[in-house]
């Protein structure tokens, strides 16, 4: 006992700080919060057969990416309740009645210093929503969105595992995920290709 | 009397002779002050941003890296040295080897600290490791400096160890005769790397095809400042180490190294800066009439700007080149002490100098025909800045000459003699 | 597409009034910088007032607006920066700078010959509701970097993405203007694409007239001048012809 | 058993060697990295769509055509429109910065009396009780505008009286109105036809009229030409931005421009270079040659030179009647391209003087330039949209900035043809403002209103039929469908042209050679500029380079 107290108290520290930066790190590091509305993807593709992402998600006729879609788009279907949902309440209520925009929490949101057309990947390059966003287009709970308390970075961009090993493709927003892809098709763009 | 009251005998080497606890309170004092203001000017530079300096966007360079590159050049005794003992087993230089380390662990923390403030955006400073562009010289010199820092801490550790009261630690005691091992291999380690940085610091100008005045045809990819400013930093270094040393002799009214060590320092100095001014001699007439020519700067138009005209060409050669080379050099001089600490004095000033020349006349002179010369004069958050640079030096040094066997024959063991 | 974008400048035609500086600064979202002075000041585009160096009548004056060269070759710039915050794009010959690489060092301003970088002194603020005037294209940028000019690279992303949602690989020449060409109001600035030996600008770039500034340091700089004024075109040369005793005074 | 310092020491190096190869230290420094990138206290662009405006621009008589591009409501760019015939896409330096005067910080926000805070009520009801008291006089730098009209319906009504502030330009055209009849209002310069333009030290070249329509002239025309189709003489003593680029300039002594004006007249006449009219001046040229420190010679030369290709046009930076009759003596007054009338006359109005008596209220409208502070003990309601310093008024009022309100365009001062735009409000003010004509009509309802003087001025283009609308496309106005279509087209920013100008006949009778003037020095170029603020980003041309000097009067 005596000879291992040396090693013992070492291990205890080790492990003490692995517990610290593995566990407690992950959850101070980032704010949880609530979507405004839980939005159900899965609901609105089964029951209005929005299947088509670009239905809301639109592309603009000079390239530029519409993002959420705006109120009058949901006032299209939602002017009065559907339904009994509190959600459905709050939206119309809240949001749609006195005409405010629902102030969504964008888990893909990239920094100012970011330029990424959706142009181009999607209608040159053809890529498919969920080669980056994964299933959350068909999901059917609004997930919770994770913000870091330094850069203010949505989780999404870091991507949920911590050590970033063995993540999928469509896991982590960070610029080396973009040139992993980029190539892997052998494309080449420099810095401001891809920044402003 | 506050001395009984107020000691520190106990940290003191055995046998050593040190003054009382207050007067070296006092003698600390005024530098600790000096290093106070210098880091509140310094944290104005990093609060508020580089608006603090009177740099701009013409004279993008500044006090800051001229001094840099000078106390760099000056800290290349610690390499040298160390390289001398241990590689080319010049024993006798041993007694000089702990300050050189601690000059030389000074003049390198010293000037990181220095530039990270000089960079707008320290917090991003290691991109240069995570995205660097092997092409550029900075990239060298950041990797080379910092790995060097890192030996010299190495280095230091050793000497720092050999502490009374530290050496009472059995495990301690352990450690550092396992470093002690380790320093020649640390030493062939630092040399290489001073090498490199040393170079690319003369690169760093070398390379400016757009700044004729320092651009210069080389060897490979290294043009000729890359081995001008090796030449310069390890000719100077080991007289910087003898003003240094004489320095604290003069202070502490102690002989510290034997009698001949300075004449030795000063003739590796002397014979080194002899050959840096013929290489010297021979770029600059290379340069004039080949290189600047032939992307349309014609010679003249370097020195038609006062107060950069051809004497400071002159001095940079002749006054603090070939004179202290000489004095340095010769027997008959270099035994005569106070000829030759000058002569060392005017190495050193040389090699600044050289680093000024190259940092402020670079920017000052125009490259358009549009172009009108310009000055630039450092505000004084530069100035305190880089004096807390200085104040930091003399108060670890002191602290180091003071609670550290720096000049104890450098072997583990801790003899009573030093110096009488 | 490889295009190579650069400009031929008439420098007969400018009048040195100014409307690339203050265009190219709107559109850039360059802030407007109360304590800067000439030496501190963000000026992508920067006209200069040139002399031929004579007094009285026989005075001349013209204006030379500087902005980034783009050096094609051994670019000064892109050499030295230590951390690849500056680079020459292959697909479009733009030397790109950029500012959250940037470190600051300010290697590159030293390294450039035509002063056409320039440092963020200062934190860039607005008078308080003018950010919402600001050029949604362009990310602003933060104290402490190295900026310059980027032939308006927002609006090149716009032309992009303009074609791409039409389903065609190459841009509309006519959706890629930088500012500072759309704001001058004599058309002293051509733009456009030097790679391409038909583009008008190639054709000027050729002409006998055509001169590039320092061009004998050899960086290939594919922003070109054009005067038929000879002491105009001596500018390019660092020391414009002159002799020694000139210098002085 | 107790803990040990060695245990510490023990336990921390194995937390320091864990922490290593946990997340922490690496993501920290990640995440700290990212933090510098993206300063939360440095403001970002808003993301929105950015929407294509066309209007014009209505911070001086010129009335340039504008591309805004906005955002989110807001102005965040702004270009010239290449479609509108005058300007031809170009615009003068500081409109590129326009955008961003709406938040000056010297951008007016309140209503103020003698330096205390009021409020636009209080303003009302005393410019009601002030204007029923007595005699209103109201000041109006823009004449033309539908909001004039308001102004001057109401002055007359009050039995006050309307005046007008002129620019430089129009100041020149001003010794023609007695010789021809012609309110100089109505007259305008056809640089387009001139073959010979003689500029008396006028900036021609530097925010001089319309910046597009002559920069854009002398470049297609003159820039770079051996032999230019018009030539451009500058005849100034210091070598400005249109001397360095003219085809000649000629340094004479200051402020013997009218002098040199006679000396060549009294050249051209002798030597018969041009067909005897008008008096012969007293001045010779030897006079002439010593007081502009030019040789005889180097006047008679000129005078050839002038003579060599006309029609040939003399323009002086000021009001200059030696100028102006060299310009009768040329024989270029009512005749195509020299001095020409709009086909469409305004009536002459007066222009305003500093001291003002016999007056109980003066209202100066926002277009006044800020210089012009009434002398008078009438109360002074001063509207203006940004704070120009001391005014001497008594009422401050907040007028609406930049593409903050309706208004329209009439034809430029120194045109040549009639023009007639619409500039529609783009953006809400950042101010509680109101115009100084928006303030008349809550006082007096009777006026018409902007917006119904807008629409009759519409809807009378559409009756007379004449003209082209140059919009997304051009259209003659014959071939548009209906009065609220052609309005519909100008709240877009199209731009009405007027028949070619015809030359409109006037006789012009010049007795004998008016007194020589003192020429007002070249103006500054901010002076071109008539609101009291020059854009933020201006500074980019003076203090942040060294391209201009600093404007002397305005330190924004």
């Amino acid at each position: 006992m005596k000879q291992h107290r040396n090693a013992i108290v070492f291990i205890l520290g080790l492990a003490a700080a692995l517990f610290v930066g593995w566990f407690v790190f992950p959850r101070v590091l980032y704010v949880q919060k609530h979507q405004p509305l839980d939005f159900l993807h899965k609901t609105h593709a089964e029951k209005s057969g929005l299947t088509d992402c670009s239905e809301c998600h639109t592309i603009r006729e000079d390239g530029t990416f519409a993002g959420m879609p705006a109120m009058e788009k949901c006032a299209g279907c939602h002017s009065d309740k559907i339904g009994e949902s509190t959600a459905e309440a709050t939206l119309v209520s809240d949001y749609i009645k006195p005409g405010h925009e629902t102030p969504w929490l964008v888990y893909s949101r990239q920094p100012a210093n970011v330029w990424f057309s959706h142009a181009i990947h999607v209608k040159r390059a053809q890529l498919s929503c969920d080669e980056c966003h994964a299933t959350y287009g068909t999901s059917d709970a609004a997930k919770i969105y994770q913000v870091n308390r330094i850069s203010g970075y949505s989780r999404d961009v870091w991507g949920p595992s911590m050590s970033r090993l063995g993540r999928a493709p469509h896991e982590g927003m960070k610029m080396s995920d973009c040139e992993a892809c980029h190539a892997k098709h052998n494309i080449e763009v420099g810095c401001l290709g891809c920044h402003e | 009397m506050a001395s009984t009251v107020l000691t520190d005998s106990r940290w003191i080497a055995r046998g050593e002779e040190r003054t009382s606890l207050p007067r070296f309170l006092l003698w600390l004092a005024p530098w600790a002050a000096l290093l106070a203001v210098g880091v509140y000017a310094a944290g104005l530079c990093l609060y508020y941003g580089l608006n603090q300096t009177n740099m701009d966007n013409r004279f993008a360079f500044g006090l800051w890296i001229f001094l840099d590159l000078g106390i760099i050049a000056l800290g290349a005794g610690a390499f040298f040295t160390g390289f001398l003992v241990y590689i080319l087993k010049r024993a006798e230089l041993k007694p000089i080897l702990n300050t050189a380390v601690v000059v030389g662990f000074i003049c390198y923390s010293g000037a990181v600290a220095i530039l990270m403030i000089d960079v707008g955006q320290p917090l991003r400073a290691w991109f240069t490791f995570w995205h660097p562009n092997t092409h550029s010289m900075l990239t060298e010199v950041t990797f080379c400096i910092s790995c060097y820092l890192l030996v010299l801490c190495l280095e230091y550790i050793p000497i720092l160890l050999r502490n009374r009261q530290l050496r009472r630690l059995p495990s301690f005691l352990v450690f550092e005769h396992q470093l002690h091992k380790l320093v020649p291999v640390l030493a062939a380690v630092g040399t290489l790397l001073s090498f490199f940085h040393q170079g690319s610091l003369g690169g760093l100008y070398g390379v400016l095809r757009g700044r004729p005045f320092a651009f210069r045809s080389g060897f490979l990819i290294w043009p000729s400042t890359f081995f001008l400013f090796i030449l310069s930093a390890i000719a100077s270094g080991p007289s910087f180490l003898m003003l240094i040393t004489a320095t604290v002799e003069k202070i502490t009214g102690r002989q510290l190294v034997p009698r001949d060590l300075f004449r030795r320092l000063g003739f590796i100095s002397g014979v080194l800066l002899g050959i840096y001014v013929a290489a010297k001699c021979v770029d600059t007439l290379i340069w004039l009439n080949v290189t600047s020519p032939s992307v349309g700067f014609a010679p003249w138009q370097y020195y038609v700007h006062k107060p950069f005209g051809t004497p400071i060409l002159f001095a940079e050669i002749v006054v603090f080149g070939l004179i202290p080379a000489f004095l340095l050099t010769f027997r008959k001089t270099a035994a005569h002490r106070v000829l030759l600490l000058t002569a060392a004095a005017m190495a050193c000033g040389g090699v600044l100098l050289n680093r000024f020349v190259l940092t402020v006349q670079t920017l000052a002179l125009p490259t358009l025909s549009f172009d009108e010369f310009l000055s630039y004069t450092p505000s004084w958050q530069e100035i305190a800045s880089f004096s807390a640079v200085i104040a930091y030096g003399v108060i670890v040094y002191s602290l180091s000459y003071r609670y550290l066997p720096l000049f104890a024959p450098s072997k583990g063991t801790d003899s009573h003699v030093s110096g009488n | 597409m490889s295009a190579r974008y650069g400009m031929v400048i008439d420098i007969d035609r400018c009048t040195g009034c100014g409307s690339c500086m203050v265009a190219c600064a709107a559109e850039n979202n360059v802030p407007t910088l109360p304590k800067a002075t000439a030496r501190t000041g963000l000026t992508p585009m920067l006209v200069r007032r040139v002399s031929n160096g004579r007094e009285g009548n026989a005075r001349r004056e013209s204006f030379i607006p500087i902005l980034c060269m783009h050096c094609e070759h051994d670019t000064p710039c892109v050499k030295v920066c230590p951390q690849q915050a500056v680079e020459v794009d292959k697909a479009t010959g733009i030397v790109m700078q950029m500012p959250q690489r940037c470190l600051g060092c300010r290697y590159c301003m030293t390294a450039c010959p035509y002063h056409a970088r320039y440092f963020n002194w200062w934190d860039p603020a607005w008078p308080a509701g003018m950010e919402k005037s600001l050029n949604p294209g362009v990310s602003v940028r933060m104290r402490g970097v190295v900026e310059k000019c980027n032939l308006c690279h927002s609006r090149l992303h716009a032309a992009m993405e303009k074609a791409a949602a039409a389903g065609k690989k190459e841009i509309d020449p006519a959706d890629y203007v930088p500012a500072c060409v759309e704001a001058c109001p004599t058309g002293a600035i051509h733009f456009g694409n030097l790679a391409d030996p038909n583009d008008p600008v190639s054709r000027e770039a050729r002409s006998p007239n055509a001169f590039r500034l320092l061009a004998r340091i050899g960086t290939e700089p594919k922003v070109y001048y054009k005067s038929k004024e000879a002491w105009v075109r001596a500018l390019a040369e660092s020391n414009a012809g002159r002799e020694p005793e000139v210098q002085h005074g | 058993m107790k803990v040990t310092r060695r245990d510490l020491l023990v336990w921390s190096a194995g937390a320091a060697a864990g922490m290593l190869v946990t997340p922490v230290p690496w993501k920290l420094l990640d995440d700290v990295s990212i933090w510098s990138q993206n300063w939360p206290w440095i403001p970002q662009p808003a993301r929105v769509p950015v929407e294509v405006k066309q209007s014009s621009c209505t911070l001086c008589p010129n009335g340039c055509g504008l591309r805004v591009r906005m955002a989110a409501g807001w102005p965040v760019g702004v270009a010239g429109v290449t479609m509108n015939p005058i300007t031809r896409g170009a615009l003068c330096p500081l409109a590129f910065g326009a955008h961003q005067l709406n938040w000056h910080s010297r951008r007016m926000r309140g209503v103020r009396h003698r330096g205390g805070i009021s409020s636009w009520p209080e303003a009302h009801a005393a410019l009601t009780k002030a204007s029923e008291e007595g005699r209103t006089v109201v000041i109006d730098g823009y004449p033309g505008r539908a909001a004039s009209s308001v102004l001057e319906q109401f002055a007359l009504k009050r039995g006050g009286s309307y005046q007008v502030v002129l620019g430089s330009e129009t100041r020149g055209l001003r010794p023609y109105e007695n010789w021809t009849g012609v309110p100089a209002t109505s007259l305008g310069y056809d640089l387009e036809n001139a073959k010979t333009v003689v500029s008396f030290g006028a900036p021609l070249l530097d925010g001089w009229g319309v910046p597009g329509r002559f920069t854009r002239l002398w470049a297609e025309r003159a820039a770079d030409a051996d032999d230019p189709q018009f030539r451009l003489i500058q005849i100034e003593s210091s070598l400005s931005r249109t001397a360095a680029r003219a085809w000649k300039w000629i340094s004479i002594v200051e402020g013997s421009e009218s002098t040199l004006a006679a000396g060549l007249a009294r050249v051209l006449i002798e030597q018969k270079l041009v067909p005897a009219r008008g008096p012969i001046p007293a001045v010779t040229v030897s006079d002439a040659a010593k007081r502009s420190g030019l040789t005889a010679d180097q006047i008679q030369e000129l005078a050839r030179t002038i003579a060599a290709k006309r029609p040939a046009l003399a323009i002086s930076s000021d009001e200059n009647p030696s100028i102006a009759a060299l310009n009768v003596v040329l024989g270029s007054v009512g005749k195509k391209g020299g001095i020409v009338g709009r086909s469409r006359r305004d009536p002459a109005r007066v222009t305003a003087d500093k001291s003002i008596s016999g007056a109980r209220a003066v209202v100066v409208d926002a277009s006044v330039p800020w210089d012009f502070v009434p002398e008078t003990d009438a109360e002074v309601f001063r509207f203006a949209a940004w704070d120009g310093g001391s005014s001497k008024a008594d009422w401050l009022l907040p007028a609406p900035g930049f593409l903050e309100d309706l208004t329209d365009v009439p034809s430029p001062p120194s045109a040549a043809g009639e023009s007639y735009a619409v500039a529609p409000a783009l953006t809400k003010a950042t101010a509680d403002v109101r115009s100084a004509a928006q303030l008349l009509v809550s006082i007096d309802s009777s006026l018409t209103s902007i917006d119904n003087i807008i629409h009759g001025r519409c809807a009378e283009i559409f009756r007379q039929r004449a003209g082209t609308l140059y919009g997304r496309e051009i259209m003659p106005v014959a071939q548009i469908a209906s009065a609220d279509k052609l309005e519909e087209q100008l709240h877009n920013g199209a731009v009405w042209i007027g028949e070619p100008a015809r030359a409109a006949s006037f006789r012009c009778e010049l007795k004998q050679w008016p007194s020589l003037a003192a020429a007002a020095e070249d103006p500054d170029w901010a002076e071109h500029w008539p609101v009291p603020m020059l854009p933020p980003l201006a500074s980019k041309l003076y203090s942040e380079s060294s391209l201009r000097e600093a404007p002397a009067r305005r330190n924004s």
